[in-house]
This record gives C-alpha cells, sequence and structure tokens, in this order.
C-alpha cells in the first residue's frame, strides 16, 4: 500500500546525496560551517517531529539530549587536544585551573573514540528511557509532560554550569584540535563532517519515514489521536511512547556529537528551556506531522536568524517573533501544510 | 599569501564601497576600512554590551571625523550574536571571511571569548576584548585590554588589608557560579594564604545565574562575620545579580563600615539600576571610574553625552562610561595608531606593531599596550560607591602596572611564557 | 538499538496474559463481587455485585449516576475499585492488569461517545484493532497477510462500510462512527463486549440493524449492553439489570423488572 | 589619648549649655582637608577637643563628602552655597576648582565614633541612642572613662544595656583580669551580635590566661545559643518571602493557564511590563510631585495592573483568541510575542537595567532581634502577596465575571449556550491574569532589578508553581508556593544555593510523576479525553 518514497521522492534523495557530496568543496568555510550546524538543527527537528508530530508528545527538553550527545562527543575532542593545551597538561585545560590531579569518574575511557561515540547514543537514551517509562507509567500527559521536561532540562543547565560537575562549567569545551587525528579546522575535516552530518540526516529522514509508514507509525498516531481506544484495542502505549521516545532522544545525541566538532564549542547554554522550545518552533514553522517540514522550518528559522542577526542586529527578534506568531495562527501545518492549509478556516 | 588575501578583500571593499558612499566627497579616494563590531545586542548580556557597542560606534565616528585611519574611512559592520555562545563563533567566522573586517572589537564573557578564539586562531583574525577576565590565556591573534587579574583583584584585596581599607582579617568570596569567579577566588585564596590567611578564615559561595534572592547568603555573611575578626567580601557576582544582592545588602542594614564589599564586576553601568543611599562605602575596583578627574576623562565623557543624544540612545538622559567602555575605547585607538605605524592593515603587521603602543587614556595615565603579553599596562583604582551612583577613589596605583595573564598564585604557571605560544604556524 | 529491545523484552507480558485461555468452567465470563468506588466521598459504586454468562446479552439500564460508566471502567481496568474483586472467567484477576491486558485477555469495549482514530481510514481502524502480537518490534515489522486482508473486508461488509472502506473515519457520520467502533471491538475477537449507548444518535433504521448485529452476536461473545432507548432495549434484552446509587436495583426479565415498583419508583419518583 | 575624649566629652557638655560661635583650630581643618588617613584621624581628635558644634559639621561635612578644598583653603558645601570651613561664614564667589575631600570607610568610621562620642551626653534621648548603637559596634578603648561617665548618668534602660555592651568591649580589651572578667559576663548576658564577635575573639585569644579564655568560651556558648533563634527565625521569614514572591509570579499565570489553559510563555514579559510601568510612574513622581515620591507605589500598583492588563487583553484579542484549544500551539505564538515584547522594551528603555528606588517606608528593616532584620520590603510585599490573592479569590468566587469566567473555563460550549458572553469573558479573564502578572512586576520591581529580561527569570519558577499546585487549583498554587519557598531556603541553607535549585526541580519533576495533577488533584470519574 505505502511505499518509503516514490520515483520521484527517491531521484529528490538520489540529488540531494549529490549536492552534499560536491557541495562542501565550492562552499566558503563560513557557509560550510553554518550549513553544517543548520542540518544538524535539522535532524533535531525531524527527531522531535516523531514524537510531536506523530505521538502528540511535545517534549521541551530536547535541547537536554542534543547536549548529551556533544559533551559525549566533547569528552572525546578534549582528550584528542592533549597536550596542546595552555598548560601542556594531558588534562584539559579547565581541570588544570581546579588543579585536579586526575580525571573524574566521568572521563573514564573518554580518550577512545568508540566509547564516546556509545555514550552519545546510550547517555542519551537511557536518560529518555527512565524519565520517559516514569513520565508516561504515570500518564504524564501533554502541557503537564512538556513542563517536566522543561524543568528537567533547566536543571540540568545548573547542574552543568557548576564547575564541580566536571564538564569545563559555563565555558565548558571548546578550542578543539584534532577528531580521530584530523585537524578539526582544515577544510578536508569540514567536509567530511559536513558530508558525515548530511548522510546523517537523510538516514534520519527515512529512519523516520520508514516508521510512520509502518504499522508502529499508524499505532503512534492511533495513541496521538485517541490514546485510550489504543490501549483498550491492546497496545501498550506506554511502550510505544517510551521506545519512541528514546529513539528521538538517541537521534538528537547523534545530531549534537556531529553539531560540536562544525561549531566548535559545547556548553550548558545548550541546555537551557528558550533552545528547546526553539526546536519546538522549527518544526510547528515547518509542519508538524511531516517529516521534510521540521527539515525546512529548522533551515528557514535558523537561516533567517543568521541573516537578520546581520541585516537587522537591532530588530531582529521583532521578525523571529513575528515569524513564530504568524506561522502558529496562519500556519498551523507549517510550511510544509501550507498547500492543504488553503481555503481551511481557523480552528 | 594570506596578506594578498587581505589587501584583494581591501580593495574590494573599498570599490563596493566607492559605490556605496561615492557622494561623501570627505575622503579623497572613499577608501573604506571593515571593521567588525561583535557584542550581544539581546539575550542576557545585552545588558552590559549594548554599551559597548555605542562606545565603539562612537570611536569610531571620531576617528572618521579626523580623517579616520590611513585616510581611510570606518566602516563597521555590526552584528548581534545574541548571547548564544555558537552563534559568536558563527558570527566572527562571517565578520572575517564574508565582510573581510580587518579588526573585530567584541566579546564580553569569557565564554564567548573561547567560543570565538579558535575562529580567529584559524582564519588569522584579530580581536580585541575590553572586558577584566581571569587570565590564564594570550592568544596571538587577541588583545586584551580589560584588566588580568592583578590588575584588578589583587590589588582590591591588598587594599582591604591595609590599615585605610579596614585591615580585614577573614574574607568571603562571594561569586556567581561560572569560570571567572572560580579561578578568581582560587587564585585570591591562594593569595590570601600567602598572607597568612587560614582556610578556617575564609568562606567561598556561590550562587546560580540569574539568581536574584541573597536572604540566606546574607545572613550567612553576617554570620560568618560576628565571629571574631574584621570581614570582608570580595564578590564576583555575575552582571544581572548585583542589582538584587546590593539591594539585599542595604535593606539587612549590612554596612560598608562594618562589612566592606568589594565587588570586581559593579562599575556605573550595573548600579544605574540600584538606589546607592544604603550602599555609600561600598568598593570596586577597577582601571577606570567615571568620577575620575582630568581633562581627558572630562572631554571623553562630554564626547559621550553629545553622541548619546545626537543617536538618541534610550540612556542619553543619563550617560554613563565604565571601565569597559574606556578598554574599548583605548582598543580602537591603539589599533588606529598600530595600522598607522604598520602602514597596513595586516593583521600580523598590525599585531606586530601594537606591540609598546601609548596612549593618554580617560583614567589620566599614558598607558602602554605589553611589548609581549598583549595585555595593557594599567593603573588600579579603588572606588568608594557614592550616594549618586558614582564611586570616590580612595586608593591608586602609583603608576600602570604590568597584566600577570598567568598569575603567580596559580600552580605551574611559573614556567609559562608570558607571550603568545607561536602554535598558529600550522599553516 | 539496546532500548527498544529491552521495551520488547518488557511487554513480554502482553503475550502472555493473551495466550492464557480463558477458563469459564463454571459457564460465567465475568463476577463482579461487592465492588466499590468513591471519588472524593461520593460513591460511584457501592457493593456492586454483577455476573455475566458465557454468550449472555445482558443489558443494563439505570438513572443517571447510577454508575453504569464507573462499572465499565472498573472491568476496563481504567479505574481501581476501592473494594471488592473483579474477575474475568474464573482466574483473570482484572484488578491486576492494564487495560491493555485486559483487552489482550478478550475484553473489548465501546464508549458512549464514538472513539475512532479520526485520523486513520476506516480500513486502517480495523486493521490496528485486529488481534495480532501488539509489542511495538513486532508492531513495526507487521505486514499484512493476504488471510488479514480478507478478514477486514469482510468485518467491512459486516459493519456496512464496505463502501467507505478508504475514506478518513473522522469524515463518516455519527452512525458510521458507531457501527465502526462496533467492528473495532469485534476484530479484537473479544469474549466479552461491554457497549456504553451504542445507538446513540443512530437513525432508526441504523438502530434496527444494530439490534440485530448484537442479536447475531450473543451466542458467540458476550454483550453487556448500556442503554437509555428503551425501545432499543425492550426489542434486544433478554436479561436486564437496574443499577441505582451504585448498585443492582433489580435484575431478570425486562416485563419483570419493568413492573417492579422500586424500578419505578427510581425512574418515576423525582 | 584617653584625656582627649574626656575633655571632650566635658568641653561637648559645655557646648551644649552655650555654644560660643568661634573659629575653630585652623590647622586641624587643614589637615582634615589635606592630610592622610591618619592625620585626617589626629586632626578629629583635636577638634572634638575644641568641642565646638562647628566642629561637628565639619566632621559630618567630611563624612557626607561635602568637604572640600582649593588652593590652601578648605570649604564646606552645604546644598547651593558654600562655607569656609575654619570660619562657618558663608563664601562669596567660591573658587570653581573645588576637589571634593575623600573619606574612605576608615575615616567614615572614626567621625562616626567621634560625633558619637559626643552626642552620647546629648540631652536629647533619641541621639544618644543612636549614639550607644553605634558605639557598640566597638569604638576607640580611649572612650572607655567617657562612656563609664555617660553610663553612670544614663537613666534609660535600653541605652544602658548598650553602654553596657560597649564598656564592658573596651574593658575586655584593656582592663584588668578581674574587669574583664566582669566584663565577659556582661556580654555573656547580651543578645548583640556584636558582643559574640568580641567573646569569641576573647575565647580564641591565644595570650589570654586560662580562666578568662574559659569563662569567655561560657559566655559565648550562651550569647550564640540566643543568637541561633535569630538565625532560624531569619530561614523562615526568607522561605515566607520567596514564597510570597513565588505566589505572586504564579497567581496570574494560575489564571491564564490554570484556568483558561494557555501556555502563555509572554508570562514573564507581562510582569517585566509591569515592572517597567511602576519605573515610568516613579519618573513621573520625581518629575511632578517629588513631595510625594514615596507614595508613588501606592499609584503604581494600579498603573501596573492596568498596563499589563491592557496588553494581555490586546494579546488574547490580535492573537491567543484563534489558539484555544490548541494549548501546545499557545506556546510557540506566546514566545514569539514574549520575544517581541523584550526588544521592544529594549528598543524604548535601553538594554541596560533601570533604577527603580525603594519609598522611604520599604527600604531599610526592622530590627527583630539583635541578629534578625527583616528588610521592609519583603515585609510589604508578603502583605501584598496575601492581599491580591483575597482579592482575587473574591473576584473569581463572588462576582458575575468570576462566575462566568469558572463556568467558561468547566464547560465553555455549555456557558455559551446559557448565554455567557465567551469571547468577551476570555478577554477578561486574560486581561485579570495578564494584570496580577503586572502586579507581580510591581512587587518584584521593589526587590531585584529591573531590565528587558526580569521575566525570563520567573518564567520557568511560575510554571512549576502552576504545575506542582495543579491546574486549575488556586489553593494548591498558593500551597505550592510555600512549599517550594521554604524547601528551597532549606536547602540553600544546607546545600547552597546551586544544588538546592536543582534539588527543588527534580523534586517536583519526581512529584509530578507521583501526581501527575499536582498536589490538589481531584480524583475524577474517568471520562473519556
Amino acid at each position: 500500500m505505502r511505499r518509503l518514497y516514490g520515483p520521484a521522492g527517491w531521484s529528490a534523495i538520489g540529488a540531494a546525496v549529490l549536492v552534499m557530496a560536491i557541495l562542501p568543496h565550492f562552499l566558503s568555510s563560513y557557509w560550510v560551517t553554518l550549513i553544517g550546524k543548520i542540518m544538524c538543527y535539522a535532524i533535531v527537528a525531524v527527531a522531535l517531529d516523531l514524537i510531536w508530530g506523530y505521538c502528540g508528545i511535545l517534549s521541551l527538553g530536547h535541547g537536554l539530549f542534543f547536549a548529551l550527545g556533544g559533551y559525549a562527543m566533547g569528552m572525546y575532542l578534549m582528550r584528542q587536544i592533549g597536550r596542546e593545551g595552555q598548560y601542556q597538561s594531558d588534562l584539559p585545560d579547565f581541570m588544570v585551573f581546579l588543579d585536579w590531579k586526575s580525571f573524574p569518574w566521568q572521563w573514564w575511557n573518554s580518550d577512545h573514540f568508540g566509547w564516546c561515540a556509545l555514550l552519545v547514543v546510550v547517555v542519551p537514551g537511557l536518560l529518555a528511557f527512565a524519565f520517559g517509562y516514569l513520565a508516561f507509567r504515570s500518564r504524564v500527559k501533554g502541557v503537564y509532560f512538556s513542563i517536566i521536561t522543561q524543568a528537567l532540562t533547566f536543571a540540568a543547565m545548573l547542574l552543568f554550569f557548576r564547575n564541580a560537575t566536571g564538564f569545563g562549567g559555563n565555558n565548558g569545551f571548546t578550542d578543539f584540535k584534532r577528531i580521530l587525528g584530523f585537524t578539526v579546522t582544515s577544510p578536508e575535516t569540514r567536509a567530511a563532517l559536513f558530508m558525515v552530518t548530511g548522510a546523517t540526516l537523510l538516514g534520519t529522514l527515512l529512519l523516520a519515514r520508514w516508521i510512520v509508514t509502518s504499522k508502529l507509525g499508524r499505532v503512534l498516531t492511533a495513541i496521538r489521536d485517541a490514546e485510550s481506544r489504543a490501549s483498550f484495542c491492546g497496545y501498550n502505549t506506554v511502550h510505544y511512547k517510551v521506545a519512541v521516545f528514546t529513539l528521538s532522544a538517541v537521534i538528537c545525541g547523534i545530531a549534537g556529537a556531529l553539531y560540536v566538532p562544525q561549531v566548535g564549542i559545547i556548553n550548558p547554554s545548550e541546555m537551557s528551556p528558550a533552545n528547546s522550545i526553539e526546536i519546538a518552533i522549527w518544526v510547528a514553522v515547518g509542519g508538524r506531522g511531516t517529516l521534510i517540514g521540521p527539515i525546512l522550518g529548522a533551515g528557514v528559522v535558523n537561516g533567517a536568524k543568521s541573516f537578520f542577526t546581520q541585516a537587522f542586529p537591532e530588530y531582529w527578534l521583532y521578525f523571529l517573533g513575528a515569524i513564530f506568531i504568524l506561522a502558529t495562527l496562519f500556519l498551523p501545518q507549517g510550511i510544509a501544510g501550507l498547500a492543504q492549509k488553503l481555503g481551511r478556516g481557523r480552528a | 599569501m594570506k596578506r594578498r588575501a587581505a589587501l584583494k578583500a581591501l580593495t574590494l571593499s573599498a570599490a563596493i564601497a566607492a559605490i556605496g558612499f561615492g557622494s561623501t566627497g570627505l575622503y579623497a579616494a572613499d577608501k573604506v576600512v571593515k571593521v567588525g563590531v561583535l557584542h550581544s545586542l539581546s539575550g542576557t548580556m545585552a545588558i552590559s554590551e549594548t554599551a559597548l557597542k555605542d562606545m565603539a560606534l562612537m570611536t569610531f565616528d571620531e576617528i572618521n571625523k579626523k580623517g579616520g585611519v590611513m585616510g581611510y574611512k570606518i566602516e563597521p559592520v555590526v552584528v548581534d550574536p545574541a548571547s548564544n555562545w555558537p552563534l559568536f563563533a558563527e558570527k566572527a567566522r562571517q565578520l572575517i571571511t564574508q565582510d573581510k573586517v580587518a579588526v573585530v572589537f567584541g566579546c564580553w564573557t569569557s565564554v564567548s571569548r573561547k567560543s570565538v578564539l579558535p575562529v580567529f586562531e584559524e582564519l588569522n583574525g584579530l580581536l580585541f576584548y575590553p572586558v577584566q577576565y581571569e587570565g590564564e590565556e594570550i592568544s596571538k591573534n587577541v588583545f586584551y585590554t580589560g584588566a588580568a587579574p592583578n590588575q584588578q583583584a589583587i590589588p582590591a584585596v591588598e587594599y582591604l588589608m591595609s590599615k585605610d581599607g579596614g585591615g580585614a582579617k577573614r574574607w568571603v568570596l562571594l561569586g556567581t557560579d561560572y569560570v571567572y569567579p572560580r579561578t578568581t577566588n582560587k587564585i585570591l585564596r591562594a593569595f590570601l594564604h600567602s598572607k597568612g590567611v587560614t582556610d578556617a578564615d575564609i568562606m567561598e559561595e556561590y550562587t546560580p545565574f540569574g539568581h536574584a534572592d541573597y536572604q540566606t547568603i546574607i545572613a550567612k555573611i553576617k554570620a560568618f562575620a560576628s565571629e571574631g575578626k574584621k570581614t570582608a567580601v570580595v564578590s564576583t557576582i555575575n552582571g544581572d545579580s548585583n542589582v538584587p544582592f546590593y539591594k539585599e545588602l542595604g535593606n539587612q542594614g549590612v554596612k560598608a563600615t562594618d562589612v566592606p564589599v568589594v565587588a570586581f564586576s559593579v562599575g556605573e553601568e550595573e548600579l544605574r539600576g540600584v538606589d546607592t543611599k544604603p550602599l555609600v562605602g561600598q568598593l570596586a575596583a577597577w582601571n577606570y571610574f567615571m568620577s575620575i578627574k582630568n581633562s581627558t576623562n572630562t572631554a571623553w565623557k562630554k564626547e559621550w553625552a553629545a553622541y548619546a543624544k545626537a543617536k538618541k540612545l534610550p540612556t542619553a538622559d543619563k550617560p554613563l562610561t565604565n571601565d569597559p567602555m574606556e578598554a574599548t575605547y583605548i582598543g580602537i585607538h591603539m589599533w588606529k595608531q598600530a595600522v598607522e605605524k604598520a602602514k597596513s592593515f595586516d593583521v600580523d603587521k598590525v599585531t606586530a606593531a601594537m606591540a609598546g603602543q601609548k596612549f593618554k587614556a580617560p583614567d589620566g595615565f599614558t598607558i602602554e599596550m605589553d611589548a609581549k603579553n598583549h595585555h595593557l599596562h594599567k593603573p588600579v583604582f579603588i572606588g568608594e560607591v557614592k550616594a549618586d551612583g558614582q564611586f570616590n577613589v580612595v586608593w591608586k596605583t602609583k603608576g600602570p602596572i604590568k597584566a600577570q595573564p598567568w598569575s603567580p598564585y596559580i600552580p605551574g604557571n611559573d614556567k609559562k611564557k608570558d607571550e603568545p605560544a607561536l602554535m598558529a604556524e600550522k599553516k | 538499538m539496546s532500548i527498544s529491545a529491552a521495551v520488547a523484552s518488557e511487554s513480554g507480558g502482553l503475550g502472555r496474559v493473551a495466550s492464557g485461555e480463558l477458563d469459564t468452567t463454571h459457564g460465567a465470563v465475568l463476577y463482579l463481587e461487592d465492588i466499590s468506588v468513591s471519588f472524593d466521598g461520593f460513591k460511584a459504586l457501592n457493593r456492586l455485585s454483577l455476573s455475566i454468562d458465557v454468550g449472555e446479552l445482558r443489558c443494563v439500564i439505570g438513572p443517571n449516576g447510577a454508575g453504569k460508566t464507573t462499572m465499565m471502567d472498573v472491568i476496563t481496568g481504567k479505574t481501581r475499585p476501592d473494594e471488592g474483586s473483579a474477575f474475568f472467567g474464573q482466574t483473570i484477576d482484572l484488578a491486576k492488569l492494564t487495560e491493555a491486558e485486559i483487552a489482550h485477555a478478550g475484553i473489548g469495549r465501546k464508549f458512549q461517545k464514538p472513539t475512532i482514530f479520526e485520523n486513520h481510514s476506516a480500513f486502517e481502524n480495523l486493521e490496528l484493532a485486529m488481534k495480532a502480537d501488539k509489542r511495538v518490534r513486532t508492531t513495526l515489522f507487521a505486514r499484512l497477510s493476504g488471510a488479514d486482508r480478507d478478514r477486514i473486508a469482510e468485518m467491512l461488509r459486516t459493519i456496512r462500510l464496505a463502501d467507505a472502506a478508504d475514506r478518513t473515519a473522522g469524515l463518516l457520520s455519527h452512525g458510521q462512527k458507531q457501527w465502526l467502533e462496533i467492528g473495532m471491538l469485534l476484530m479484537q475477537e473479544p469474549r466479552l463486549l461491554l457497549l456504553d449507548e451504542p445507538v446513540a444518535g443512530m437513525s432508526d433504521e441504523e438502530t434496527e440493524r444494530t439490534a440485530e448485529l448484537f442479536l447475531s452476536l450473543a451466542g458467540r461473545h458476550s454483550l453487556v449492553v448500556v442503554e437509555h432507548d428503551m425501545a432499543f432495549i425492550a426489542k434486544i434484552a433478554r436479561k436486564v439489570t437496574v443499577l441505582h446509587e451504585g448498585s443492582v436495583l433489580a435484575e431478570g426479565p425486562m416485563a419483570q423488572v419493568q413492573a417492579d415498583p422500586r424500578v419505578i419508583e427510581v425512574y418515576l419518583g423525582r | 589619648m584617653a584625656w582627649r575624649w574626656e575633655r571632650a566629652a566635658i568641653a561637648a557638655l559645655l557646648v551644649c549649655v552655650a555654644a560660643p560661635a568661634a573659629a575653630i583650630d585652623k590647622d586641624a581643618v587643614a589637615k582634615l582637608g589635606f592630610g592622610d588617613s591618619d592625620e585626617k584621624i589626629a586632626a578629629m581628635g583635636a577638634l572634638v577637643k575644641e568641642g565646638d558644634p562647628r566642629a561637628i559639621e565639619v566632621l559630618k561635612a567630611l563624612a557626607d563628602g561635602n568637604l572640600q578644598t582649593a588652593g590652601e583653603r578648605v570649604f564646606i558645601q552645604r546644598d547651593d552655597d558654600v562655607l569656609d570651613a575654619v570660619t562657618g561664614e558663608k563664601v562669596e564667589s567660591p573658587p570653581e576648582d573645588r576637589d571634593d575631600v575623600v573619606a574612605n570607610n576608615r575615616i567614615r568610621a572614626a567621625v562616626g565614633d567621634a560625633l558619637a562620642g559626643l552626642r552620647i551626653l546629648s540631652p536629647e534621648r533619641a541621639k544618644r541612642l543612636a549614639a550607644a548603637k553605634e558605639l557598640t559596634g566597638g569604638a576607640d578603648p580611649a572612650m572607655l572613662p567617657l562612656l563609664q561617665r555617660a553610663l553612670a548618668a544614663e537613666k534609660d534602660p535600653e541605652i544602658r544595656s548598650l553602654l553596657e555592651v560597649a564598656t564592658a568591649a573596651m574593658e575586655l580589651k584593656t582592663g584588668d583580669k578581674a574587669q574583664r572578667l566582669a566584663a565577659i559576663r556582661r556580654l555573656g548576658a547580651s543578645t548583640s551580635p556584636a558582643s559574640r564577635t568580641m567573646l569569641a575573639a576573647a575565647a580564641n585569644a591565644p595570650d589570654a590566661d586560662p580562666e578568662v579564655r574559659a569563662e569567655a568560651t561560657k559566655s559565648l556558648a550562651a550569647v550564640e545559643g540566643r543568637l541561633a533563634w535569630g538565625e532560624r527565625l531569619g530561614l523562615a521569614f526568607a522561605g515566607v518571602s520567596l514564597g510570597s514572591i513565588l505566589l505572586l509570579a504564579a497567581l496570574g499565570l494560575a489564571i491564564t493557564y490554570g484556568l483558561m489553559g494557555v501556555i502563555n510563555m509572554a508570562h514573564g514579559e507581562l510582569i517585566m511590563i509591569g515592572a517597567y510601568t511602576t519605573y515610568v510612574v516613579q519618573n513621573l513622581f520625581r518629575a511632578w510631585a517629588p513631595g510625594a515620591f514615596d507614595w508613588y507605589v501606592l499609584a503604581a500598583v494600579p498603573a501596573s495592573f492596568a498596563v499589563s492588563a491592557a496588553v494581555g487583553m490586546l494579546l488574547e484579542r490580535l492573537v491567543i483568541r484563534w489558539l484555544y484549544g490548541r494549548p501546545l500551539e499557545t506556546l510557540l505564538a506566546t514566545w514569539g510575542i514574549s520575544l517581541v515584547l523584550i526588544q521592544t522594551v529594549r528598543t524604548i528603555f535601553g538594554a541596560q537595567n533601570v533604577q527603580v528606588e525603594n519609598p522611604a517606608f520599604m527600604s531599610g528593616g526592622v530590627q527583630a532581634l539583635s541578629n534578625l532584620v527583616l528588610p521592609w520590603n519583603r515585609i510589604v510585599i508578603i502583605f501584598f502577596a496575601a492581599a491580591v490573592l483575597v482579592a482575587m479569590g473574591l473576584l473569581l468566587s463572588r462576582t458575575r465575571l468570576g462566575l462566568f469566567v469558572r463556568g467558561v473555563t468547566q464547560n465553555r460550549a455549555m456557558a455559551s449556550c446559557v448565554g455567557v458572553p465567551t469571547a468577551r469573558v476570555d478577554t477578561y479573564a486574560f486581561g485579570l491574569g495578564s494584570g496580577i502578572a503586572g502586579l507581580a512586576g510591581c512587587a518584584l520591581s521593589q526587590l531585584g532589578n529591573v531590565g528587558p529580561d526580569l521575566g525570563q527569570g520567573y518564567i520557568v519558577d511560575s510554571f512549576m508553581v502552576v504545575v506542582f499546585g495543579g491546574v486549575g487549583q488556586l489553593a494548591g498554587t498558593v500551597y505550592a508556593a510555600l512549599t517550594l519557598g521554604f524547601a528551597n531556603k532549606l536547602l540553600e541553607d544546607w546545600s547552597g544555593a546551586v544544588i538546592a535549585k536543582i534539588a527543588v526541580l527534580v523534586f517536583i519533576i519526581i512529584f509530578i510523576q507521583r501526581r501527575p495533577q499536582g498536589m490538589f488533584a481531584l480524583k475524577g470519574r474517568a471520562v473519556e479525553a
């Protein structure tokens, strides 16, 4: 009945792959990093759409999962600096200031890429699993869920601000030198990261598409529309929600891990509630319940931000605010849903 | 190769400008140089950074009126990194690669500086950083026109230990929980130890960002102060939390004569939001105070007031100057002098020419850029808050003192070289 | 991913209950014994006892607030009784199971207000309801077999939605939604159906058909029908239970119950 | 040095009887003007010795920073005219380039003591009391004989007890062993933190002989026992105060979100607008009615309510109106609104904080116990919060609007059927919630900084309070605010502010897991959602 994509879809994807492969060689480092960054955001947006658009769960804590992935990668990058830090010590500079003599437990094994890559997936995953399981089991729904996820990320932010937590306090991690032995700042590495990010974005898109077109996807929508009917049909909605929430968190973690080497810094401000709300806004602007939408949304909103902060540094917040308001008012289905939206009245 | 790029950039921008500003007959060839201003105009840091942006623009006007830099008209490129640290990095890259600016003036928080630092080193850009900070850093691509700890924190503590400062024996180190306070307090603790203060007589307290309720903290301070010896508080509370802190301090009746509080991030701007009558006598340590009396400062303040009025800045009715604004002003002028000395906008040449630059600053001294360590030699002033929100200078150094970015009170720093490690020579 | 695996293993419970055969050796499919439920003082159910036989079609009537819906909530695990026990067959203690597990055990419920998946087609609604292994992972890989399609198609005919198979359920008429919901229940192959006001908002003709459907179902399934529409009750009723203030007021054949003075008092007395 | 103070006191007594207005010691004044701190303090002594009331005037001028120098001369700036410090005559056409004489904390403290020394024998009780308070801070031991005389002469019990502490403090420093023991016992009986300071010093003094130290330790324990109470009460007050603030911040949200289900992310900005309104009102008073300045707050309260309410109603009409029933989308729209509001304020008032001054009756605090000061602004705000709460309760339970609001929020369709103008009710209800947010802003302006980001700091907390209390439960909101206030303060005292904040958030998260409907969950018949 439903194929993953029609021939048009596939050829579009093929084209995208091609562009991804060629683009970085023609763009200046500014554009490469900017687009790379936005693609990371797009991945997060798709992840959020998976649970919000299709399962009706709005998480305002996705910035946390993103940041956790970022920190896991950051630890590895910090270790890669080796003795090139200000203090020529094996320890990262911030540990030297605090004159710590050895790595705290969180940093165990962090010099192995494999281990950090594992953390990137497992830490956000486990957190989401535990948190989600508790929350969904006790039927925390809708706004309540949104707000406690917000509390969660806010608490985490305060925790990471503390130097004692062992992740560089509010400066976080920065001044990375190498990744897997390659210089992070070299154009080749940039291009490589760019392509990996692009590939991940497409991968995420396909995975999400596969899920939502499967029966699982229909169950998720069913849970969104009539949860108790779904459970009276014999679906254990808790398990479904936990599973998709966890998956979404893991994807965010991966996005975070790709984000850090490209922007060159990870710090607790990524966990501020505002950032998580912005993620939701990308999805809303792009169009919930469509998978292309969130990607567009992330692109448009961040593109606009980058442009306006340059063109109208004094007034850009008006533009951004206006976009959010108008999008929610007049495009309940977002950019993607604009077409169907035409002619339909207000809710 | 870098140089050619820079020059190309230059001619290019000049060309663009020629089209743009064809009419302004002031400049023979309408030569234009772009410079970047990288200060948050929105978000949490806007409170402090907006003033610096305006000060930078004022200084550009001033220079342009006097014929610009080597006859080039300065064309500022203002961007808003919105207190968002990754955005700082993105904007820095944009300024250097897209707008091809010759130099960037900006940043306030250490984290924003640390976020842009790799960008400047990678692209060999030039950044002037105008805010006091924790030190522990020298980059060949950055000039630090704010104070290092030994130009602010240490003298302040020494003053409080002195007879005039009240001879404090016990210390409360109070700060917002992030790197600058932690590092500064670490340095101070080491310093106090060296002066024979024991840990029993030091209390260290931290509050989260944007903390607004200081009841408990102040109660603790009062209790701690009533345990025997003269107590002083050293505050590294971050800008925004200062108002609630000082309001509470005043209302809880803590008088400067009993428990003096010296702050390193509270200046005229921060006190703008506070009723200072209950705070008379509380101290701040800076390298500049608006109340300093000398002709340069008077002229500068006049210029600023006039500019604020002309540009209808919201603060025009009460124009204030403060230390970071002075540092911005100095930085821009020194850059101009360096460019003119180097006869080029090329980063490496300008950097070389910066060494030993002198400038007659509003603080009343002719201050000098260190030959090696990219930090200014600055005088240190201790001021006491007056009822009108200004500061009485109660103590000052004989003259400018050299910055020690590598604090001798942090173990291992003795080995460090007092100049940029020229590591960015990879390409 | 280790996580979804964990979820899957978690949900092993469902399969178990589902596979466990229902023991109805004593002829009854449902026992409620001395069930009491109170909300902030108000006793919604008060020592309610009730038993439904295999294949029976039982009508439950009673004025508003008599506790009809609460009774259904208790049976389906939506509300937990303060006291008393609820058994499905001889062995399955409903108080111990989640809604989903109860559904698997073979109890289907239809709500007062038809609740279907508005954004899915009628076909998909039935597909989702169809008896199957409903664990997360298996669902992800699930594909419809030919047999499944036939069953769905047949059900669509039974509930007279064959020509609306691909229409979005949200666009169906009220009556059709009622039917679709009933169809969904049947797809679960439940042993016991709870039907809360099934004919509300149906045209006479639809009501007529519904009555026929229920009568045809009785025997294969046990049905508990809560309804206000006395005409409808009269059509289908064999045994009627009258609830009042949370407990059984009267029970028996329609005629007898209608004659019962207490019942009359309850219905007309105020 | 001792004799100096005695003479001073006697002289001062004479002065009080008959004050010959005469020139005072020229060199002393010169020293005050040009000397370094030590010379200044010496000069002070000299002036006090002369006991001329003008000496007091000069010293006060020095302490208040009104003493100025030009060339060789020293002047006193009094309002607009300039006096010669020595003669006290008004100077016509004073030199323009006068420099302020800088008085640092040390000088100010010394002046304080000196003046106190002169005033301690003054006939006015108030002056003596003030002076005595000043002196208990531990003044120059040289003043001991003076104080003893004053003590002998003093009748007033309050002042006596203060003086006893003061004298005891000095004897502790100077006296022989017997005196010191006596002093220690007297200090042990007092409740002032100052005496604790001195006892602690005595108890830990290495040189003192064991007996004295033992005694000191004993008295110290006694004093600390009494002080501990002050600290406990202080903690409790802090809890209530924080609670009242959280309550104010959350009440408005309890309506817009709790009752109307609008996830109002602009709530913080409505608070901020209230605060700025207060600022504007303050400035109007300063400009037009400086006499009545202290009462600007009274005008600011209704003003901030009105403005925020107006803004709120406008938003409701323009934006939120179209989003009812789509709560998560109100979140996004209101977030956009908050961005716009913040930037608007920034454009109008600038990014910097603006100064909102506490009116006189709200600044300072009341000395509840020797070591417990309750700031007036916090006390006022506690009562204000209570008042707002009551008013809102009445409004909702007694008035027609309240009835409508409850009706609409419970069953919109039914309400409109029975002819409730739901649209207008929504607007009013939202306006009410916003207005209350405005009141919160007015209150917060008295505590903290007023800047464009003011609201951002409270939005998360407000939501926590409402959710923790149970959405739609005003009573719940109240209990939640107080509980969180206390919890936060207790933890803060014990674990530091950062951990405290984190702990409270985690606690809320776990609590919501346990009771998803918040503290005041109403169990209800399961209705199909």
